[in-house]
């Protein structure tokens, strides 16, 4: 594989793990006949390339053990201003995730929701408490007291609902067992196939693209 | 005649009678009544033998074709007697109701062939969930936009991303439960557990970072052995923790054909 | 500010909105001195030096009214490696057929759906409503007001299409069931070309694929 292919392989991974970021072991792991002293040299050059570019907004900045994609920090004015205009989606996937799950588990903590998303929602919870659609409504018993938090009636009324019964019951709508694995199955053989052709004709891949 | 489809494999009776259309290489546009009744019950008959379960939806179309054709065999009558309770079906326009019922449904089903293609190709290209931008809002937060506003879809749709990305991050996919975690080879880990720790293992810390299968499979790993007295398990009393250490033939204990793997 | 600067922009601002891309109208606002016309240049211009550019692993692809960076399709075996990644599910038989329906025959009930389909099409369009590829866009007169289905921009962004246009052509053929039965030989033309148009692209999309 030429170091250019690697390189594509590294932006594109570092592009889709976004904010987490790529350990070197991972990548390792990804691209296997190519040393961890390789890869460190490959990203050290790449991360030159990418200050050196006048044209990209884009810069790799190091986490421990790996690297994370960011934008320079001269962006943040651009950002703050596409920040500021108002969305069509108003709230965001991580906020709509974190009140949905307080709708349906309420009381519940912070910790709990981590847990559920797999992710901190410290962030989610302030801007849903700013809007007005969750509040705190208790306290957890034992060590630490964690904060609980319920949603407000602004919640029912935002998502027009008289009742929290009137939400769709979370088994039906969030999981559809049967049909998601068949799905899955029947995407994982295609996906093996699309990767079988792919494999095969890999030196042809920049034609498709630029078709 | 050999039936390697199975019913599920199709969405309904007007697929399998496409299908049935297909194979036999009938005109969609001048289906012969008889031929298609005759093999559309043959292919029913089969299903309920290899005792499948056949929906409802199949034996109403099974029930039409049989009226349908049994009616082609009667002679039409020469005065229609539109008083009469039951008024004269023409199996002629039945015929042609369902061949235009069936022309309209493979169009569709054609578009859907396409529609597959178009996503398959626009799921090679994958983008990265979008950023949190919150912290970089300037205005006031506690603002929430009345139009545009999100509905309980968006949450629902939410909530479905969440459980596909938390399905990826889980040690064990649903693809991989399916596979044999063999018996035997769970034996040889709680054993090299059991020599790596010091002091006896509890039940609940071999449970904590297991699925359901994974589980069961440990659980009878730990039966197997018990048998082979590789283990030793000790409980202090009813429904407290199981305590699990090395015991006298843990040396040589030998997974022998006699461990069913699942 | 040079091109390079907005260049720099575009491209910080396509990567934080990842999957949701943005607009071209959201780059409007943020880049106030450059009209659209320009914008659009410009964005084609990166489009070309992205898929120019083996040592990149990012494309920006069209979506409607904006814009999107993805992967390239040749990264696919790579990204498989990390589980981390998650991977869309596509659509189940009976949701694609379902949703083939709404989009050529909305506004469309589901009694509507159910009979071209012979099958009962809840689950397919509880799952479609769910993806957000389709919404209610009302009810229909007379008893009962049925609830009416059509197609969101998300189905068109979905499946890659700029507009509904671009769906293959038998929306005149199959939506006027009473047209089709005084004329149903030219029905019978209609569909016979649509059967060739349909072999014609479906060949096409093989190649593609399979380059």
């Amino acid at each position: 594989m030429t170091p250019m292919k690697k390189r594509s392989i590294i932006e594109g991974l570092l592009y889709l793990t976004g904010e987490e970021g790529i350990d070197l072991n991972q990548l390792e792991k990804i691209l296997p006949d190519t040393s961890a002293q390789e890869l460190r040299r490959l990203v050290e050059s790449m991360k030159q390339d990418y200050l050196d570019n006048n044209a990209s907004g884009l810069m790799i900045t190091d986490k421990p053990d790996g690297y994370r994609l960011t934008t320079k920090p001269e962006l943040i004015p651009y950002i703050e201003k596409m920040a500021s205009i108002p969305k069509a989606t108003p709230l965001s996937q991580a906020a709509l995730e974190t009140v949905a799950i307080i709708a349906y588990k309420q009381p519940v903590s912070r910790v709990t929701i981590d847990e559920i998303r797999g992710v901190k929602s410290e962030r989610a919870l302030h801007t849903l408490l700013l809007k007005g659609l969750i509040k705190e409504v208790g306290r957890a018993e034992g060590a630490g007291r964690a904060i609980l938090y319920g949603v407000t009636s602004l919640f029912l009324d935002y998502f027009g609902f008289h009742s929290l019964n009137e939400m769709p019951p979370l088994f039906e709508a969030a999981s559809q067992p049967n049909e998601q694995l068949d799905a899955y199955d029947l995407f994982y053989d295609k996906y093996k196939e699309t990767v079988e052709n792919l494999k095969r004709t890999e030196n042809k891949d920049e034609q498709i693209v630029s078709e | 005649m050999e039936y390697n489809v199975k019913i599920d494999a199709f969405e309904g009776p007007l697929d399998l009678l496409l299908h049935l259309i297909k194979q036999f290489e009938i005109d969609i546009y001048d289906i012969p009544v008889s031929e298609i009744t005759d093999q559309y019950l043959d292919f029913i008959h089969q299903m309920q033998r290899l005792e499948l379960n056949v929906a409802s939806e199949y034996l109403v179309m099974a029930a039409t074709l049989i009226a349908m054709k049994s009616r082609m065999l009667l002679p039409k009558p020469e005065i229609l007697d539109d008083l009469s309770d039951e008024p004269y079906e023409d199996p002629e326009d039945t015929r042609q109701a369902l061949m235009r019922q069936l022309i309209d449904y493979k169009q569709f089903k054609e578009v859907a062939d396409s529609l597959r293609v178009d996503e398959s190709r626009r799921l090679l290209l994958l983008a990265k969930p979008a950023d949190d931008l919150t912290d970089y809002e300037t205005q006031n937060l506690s603002y929430l936009p009345t139009e545009n506003r999100a509905t309980v879809y968006d949450m629902m749709r939410a909530l479905e991303r969440m459980i596909a990305r938390r399905k990826l991050q889980q040690p064990l996919s649903t693809k991989i439960d399916k596979q044999v975690l063999p018996i035997t080879k769970q034996m040889t880990v709680l054993v090299q557990a059991l020599r790596a720790s010091a002091n006896p293992i509890s039940f609940c810390q071999l449970a904590e970072h297991y699925d359901r299968i994974h589980l069961v499979v440990t659980f009878l790993a730990i039966l197997e052995l018990m048998k082979k007295k590789a283990i030793i398990c000790r409980q202090d009393s009813n429904f407290s923790d199981i305590l699990i250490q090395l015991g006298e033939e843990a040396d040589h204990f030998d997974t022998d054909e006699e461990t069913f793997d699942y």
